[in-house]
């Protein structure tokens, strides 16, 4: 071309496009960009398969339990109805934690909270399908792997209160905890920070030609972050031992998954551009969640690599104690998710297989909400963020470094501590 | 004159540039159709339109680097990153494109954007909603740094940022959102409504770049401060009955060197106070040129009053904000050295 | 599972993979991973088409010129021989230019230099196929760009020699370029940073209603940058009207592409998830390389969205003046090259048209060896670095903002000019 | 003893600590199969094996997240930033995660890597070759800043940084890696062979982080520097005639402050001199900090000899560089001050 173009009136003008923002409060939810695949549908590759046989998922959404709560399918882990017991019961539990210290913050006792309603299936289903020391960097939005794992509620509340009994001293936002003797990491307030940690977790791991893989999640959201590119790149150049989970609730604050590009593509996609395998996974579906991590974590573990898997769910609740939802979206949306409730569809299928019971189910909630009441007493007896106690303020100076030194020796004297 | 508090006045000075410059355009994650978490861009996408504010990927590296290219077309991109804390992955493109393109390219383009982000402490926000992460960006040639300390200022100074072609890193300390702070955070918070500052006009005016605001006048001693620290400084004169000058020194680069020299050589003494961590911290240039212009009128050494060295706790946020019986602490110090 | 798996014998070890670097100098090339496809094969869709249609083509290597010379398929643009003739005489007019700096730099008139030979295609064939003033934000690698737009050869040689006729007042390394007349982008030392930067620009372009797209560059060793994934991420959410080209050239400095991410997929299918389109290209094919830039631009310009482009090439040259590619790669590696030179091809497709002979070529190329000697005299009148002479010392101190501000008027005073 | 260049005394500590340490791996860009750009990785791969050091993908921000998440696994990361101008990527992970993580975990993980890159100018490597960015980390609470000035001292120091438990951002003067430099462009560059500090044991040894070194012993004034300014001051005070003490920092952070207040009080006066640019440099923490405990001794202003405000210029490199002639005339302005 030898002209200039910009005034050139047989070319049309270029338009910006922008996300619409939709729906907006008031008006009525739709979902109908969500595809739901029927359950049982997608098949099952071996685990051994070369990743791009695996590309092909990343456009279906892989569901075991269909609606009458019947699990159907090659992606059925065929559990035995006691640990799907324990998966549901370890699902409520973290619903009824969540509920608790919700209300604590709104009472006062701390300043923050986040829950994770209705993405239970996401950290339990999983760290029921991974081994105990299977290394995990999580979002803030897993708590359930603690809960899965056998944490102490109690430990828990007492990082959330910031009191005298947090081990992490008072210094983190509450929820973001660290454990390391769950093989839990250190949350990060910066998102997308844990991924490729993860990966270079894994890689020492393979390095030292041990059995341990590493397994990160990421909100759909954060994926725009450079640190998702990282974790993709070098998983791929090293094949490292690590599972990658995106959690995609729809929602980032108030930007809808669209403005990190979920118009265009899904996000397990992600995954084609670096040779990679991929999952999509109905999230809120505790037998598809706990069967697609099983896989990917298998593979994983014979040395053929990562695996991407985006977990389709919903962000029930608010973003945190700090935002209300009621001002970038339907009041109703979730009510309306075609995906439903983690916690109802197990308990259907257990009611389903003979199992359980809405007695039962009733009974379990009310015995939960104690356990949590009570945890949360003797939690509260080490103190809450707004009455104390703390950690003394001489802690502050410690674990900037190994040891103490001298510019902070002198900063804590100045303190007069 | 409308009495605004410090969010009111940041997004009227946004609503009158979009309304002036067709060149202007906001973005940045959640400011579009909710209006910042903040509420700062509260009700300027429904005004003005979808292209001209919109929300942004998390991904504060890529905003910035969007901004450098629309800046380079020749737009006047006004990029939120929601909180300071959260401004490091986009220093590559802060500090190796928008700050040096206009010298690398010997004035053939440059990047006339404004980068606003929420800094400091006082809102239990842990370690990564806390940070005050002015001295990098001080350190960066290139680069014009601001942070507000009232309605008034913020405004005047956003519009500057806002005109100015060279990129601007404007923070604004967000415990002064929604009321001064005299940093007794036990004591009732207090609307700006009474604070004579929140008297903002309507419309177009600007407060310039470079000057600062002797906002106590005092012989005994110089005290310099910006942000939230302004407050925190006016109640430890008070307090501590000390006839302290007070100097805001609204931007930080380029620096009112010029109102600082006076008012040292005046009192002989000089106290620096802000909210970041003391080593490399922007109170370490003040005290260096300080010392060089004043050497032979200075009485006492140079006190800093700032942060402690560590990452900014959850729970023990009071113990490290240097408040008010701190920074007397300091101006005694400084009185008797 | 319940167990810990660290000390579970029945697993196996996990190890890590490190892509091999093959070959070594002295070892034979060794270019089996390049799959060839014959000239004409890949058909060639419409520039309207839904993304994904495109997304095969990222496995395919578009070409036009066959071994004989001929343009055969649908990606054939159908030059006319004057417009052929312009495009060998541009390429070999760079190559030239880029002989002789790099003949400068190594008798000490200048610290630094960087070749494109193997590539002039690229910029080349490209820039012909953009309108002048689409705005490039291109790589060091693109020199043939600015030669292609008519960009005096002298101007470029004052920037190189750091003389007191660079336009850039000897503040930037040689070959970081900036002509804003030619609409060239300000070269970044920083890698990838102009890769979303050019998105931003065509979201400016875009938002003003103007007729200009805007075309960045990237070499695949850094597409593992941040500004690679920001590009992509805000090209697809956007819908921005830009052109993302890869320039696949092998190499990054001593790193093959596999260490970026060769080994597992082709770096054209990057664009798949994010739903942009792509094709890969053989890029030492004009035709070819032109052709994809063409319909990239269409459909760009159509308000279609980006596309993304691997340009498949080989750096013949060394990285830079800098580096001594035979520590690190076998010294015939570029002769062996399966894809040929692109000027030679190009030359014998004008020959086999009956349009171009030996005997033209060489006596164009004594021609433009001349035109450059020339050029270079010229330049050297005006200095070279190591003779000056060179911009005042106090001119350092301009353009670091608009206005010389207080404390740099101090500090040039302290300098004493 | 071997005289040893500084790249052959960094490339002795890497093979001294593979050897002894199989938790220690290297990566970075083109350090593996080519040794690096600067050659200070040569042999290694060979030497030690394709899984203890290898090539990394062109992302400084990829690689320190992955050196941090080994860290935590138990590995001991030395990751190659093939140039200090290219560490910006890598902020987010070293700020944030990096320097962070012991703390915000109380102690449950944390990162023992370190950092190497090139540093500094000289080598007419204009302006994202030649950058000094040391005062960017030593504002960062939770990192180590260490800068070499000779053979011996960078084999020591590294050593100390690799064997730390806590993260290390060691910066490597690039234009010191094959001969000392006292600032002379003109005069014919000099090898590290007749220097006295390129005896440099075989095996292993340490020079403890937070200790400087008096490299010129005098009491007319004192000169703070570190890496390539080391030897320019020696080279000022010598043509100057001056009885300058000039002391080596090494270690920027933790800071041997006491051997700077010993010495300042000791001569009453001080120059400080570094390559970065001046504005919140490392040198105004200096300056701060010497007049803080050194007021009552100090007889004239603390001189700052430092780079320009602006840009690394390719072809004005040398009027750029503060080398012997300014960093003289700082000396005189100490005195005479
Ligand atoms: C680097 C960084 N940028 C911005 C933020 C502020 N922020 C906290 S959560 C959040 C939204 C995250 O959304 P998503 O990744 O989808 O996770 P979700 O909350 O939905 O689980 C944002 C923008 C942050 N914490 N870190
Ligand atoms: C951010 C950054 N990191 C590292 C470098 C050093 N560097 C310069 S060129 C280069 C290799 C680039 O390879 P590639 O992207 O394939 O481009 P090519 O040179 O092959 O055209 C490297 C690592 C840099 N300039 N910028
Ligand atoms: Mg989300
Ligand atoms: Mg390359």
């Amino acid at each position: 071309m030898d002209q200039a173009i910009d005034q050139h009136p047989a070319v049309p003008r270029l338009k910006l496009h922008i996300p619409p923002h939709h729906p907006a409060p008031g008006e009525t939810p739709d979902f109908s960009y969500v595809r739901r695949y029927a359950a049982g549908v997608t098949e099952r590759p071996a685990t051994d398969v070369p990743a791009h046989e695996t590309h092909e998922l990343a456009y279906h959404l892989i569901r075991v339990l269909d609606d009458d709560g019947a699990a159907v399918g090659a992606w059925d882990p065929k559990l035995d109805p006691e640990t799907l017991r324990r998966g549901l019961r370890t699902m409520m539990l973290t619903r009824a934690y969540d509920d608790r210290m919700m209300r604590a913050q709104r009472q006062g006792k701390t300043s923050f909270y986040m829950k994770c309603t209705g993405e239970e299936a996401i950290g339990v289903a999983q760290a029921f399908a991974l081994a105990p020391d299977d290394m995990a960097f999580p979002t803030y939005r897993q708590q359930g792997i603690l809960i899965a794992r056998g944490w102490p509620l109690q430990d828990m509340m007492c990082q959330v209160y910031s009191n005298a009994a947090d081990r992490l001293k008072g210094r983190q936002l509450p929820v973001l905890y660290s454990a390391r003797d769950a093989s839990f990491f250190s949350l990060a307030g910066n998102l997308g920070n844990q991924f490729p940690q993860a990966v270079g977790w894994a890689m020492a791991s393979a390095y030292k030609g041990d059995r341990r893989i590493a397994v990160s999640w990421i909100g759909e959201g954060s994926t725009a972050e450079p640190d998702f590119h990282h974790a993709l790149t070098f998983a791929s150049v090293y094949r490292a031992p690590v599972v990658l989970n995106i959690v995609n609730n729809q929602w980032a604050i108030s930007s809808h998954q669209e403005v990190a590009g979920g118009e265009e593509a899904t996000f397990a996609a992600r995954a084609i551009g670096f040779g990679l395998a991929c999952l999509r996974v109905d999230g809120n579906d505790f037998l598809a969640v706990y069967a697609a991590t099983q896989w990917a974590a298998t593979r994983a573990r014979a040395n053929h690599g990562a695996t991407l898997i985006e977990l389709f769910t919903y962000r029930a609740g608010p973003h945190s104690t700090s935002d209300d939802p009621n001002r970038y979206r339907p009041e109703d949306e979730w009510k309306l998710w075609p995906l439903g409730d983690p916690i109802e569809r197990l308990s259907r299928h257990l009611v389903q297989l003979g199992e359980w019971s809405a007695e039962r189910h009733a009974q379990l909630d009310s015995e939960l909400a104690d356990e949590v009441r009570d945890a949360a007493r003797e939690a509260e007896r080490h103190g809450t963020l707004d009455q104390g106690p703390h950690f003394s303020a001489k802690t502050m100076f410690d674990e900037v470094f190994k040891e103490l030194p001298e510019h902070l020796r002198r900063q804590r004297q100045e303190m007069g501590v | 004159m409308p009495a605004m508090t410090m969010v009111q006045a940041l997004n009227s000075a946004m609503d009158v540039m979009l309304a002036r410059d067709p060149d202007v355009v906001i973005f940045g994650e959640d400011v579009g159709f909710y209006g910042g978490v903040f509420r700062v861009t509260d009700g300027l996408q429904k005004k003005h339109g979808e292209t001209r504010v919109f929300d942004a990927p998390i991904a504060e590296g890529g905003m910035l680097a969007v901004a450098v290219g629309m800046g380079a077309y020749g737009l006047r991109p006004i990029v939120e990153v929601q909180f300071a804390d959260y401004i490091y992955p986009a220093t590559d493109q802060l500090i190796s494109a928008a700050a040096r393109l206009r010298y690398r390219s010997a004035g053939e383009f440059w990047a006339p954007l404004t980068v606003r982000a929420p800094c400091g402490g006082g809102i239990f926000g842990g370690q990564t909603h806390s940070q005050s992460v002015e001295a990098i960006f001080t350190h960066v040639c290139g680069l014009k740094t601001v942070i507000p300390s009232n309605p008034y200022d913020a405004k005047g100074l956003l519009i500057s940022a806002i005109e100015d072609d060279d990129p601007v890193v404007f923070f604004e300390p967000k415990r002064l959102y929604n009321g001064p702070f005299d940093g007794h955070p036990d004591r009732p918070s207090v609307p700006w409504t009474n604070h004579q500052r929140s008297e903002v006009p309507e419309g177009h005016y600007t407060v310039p770049l470079g000057q600062a605001a002797i906002v106590r006048e005092g012989a005994a001693v110089t005290v310099l401060v910006y942000g939230t620290m302004v407050h925190v400084a006016l109640a430890a004169a008070e307090e501590a009955r000390i006839d302290a000058e007070i100097i805001d020194l609204r931007t930080l680069l380029p620096l009112d060197l010029e109102a600082i020299v006076q008012s040292v050589k005046k009192t002989g003494r000089c106290v620096i106070a802000h909210e970041a961590t003391r080593t490399c911290g922007f109170g370490a240039e003040l005290a260096a040129l300080v010392q060089e212009h004043c050497f032979y009128r200075l009485e006492a050494p140079i006190v800093r009053v700032t942060g402690w060295d560590t990452p900014y706790p959850h729970a023990l946020e009071w113990a490290y904000f240097p408040g008010p019986a701190r920074v007397a602490d300091g101006l005694r110090r400084a009185l008797e050295g």
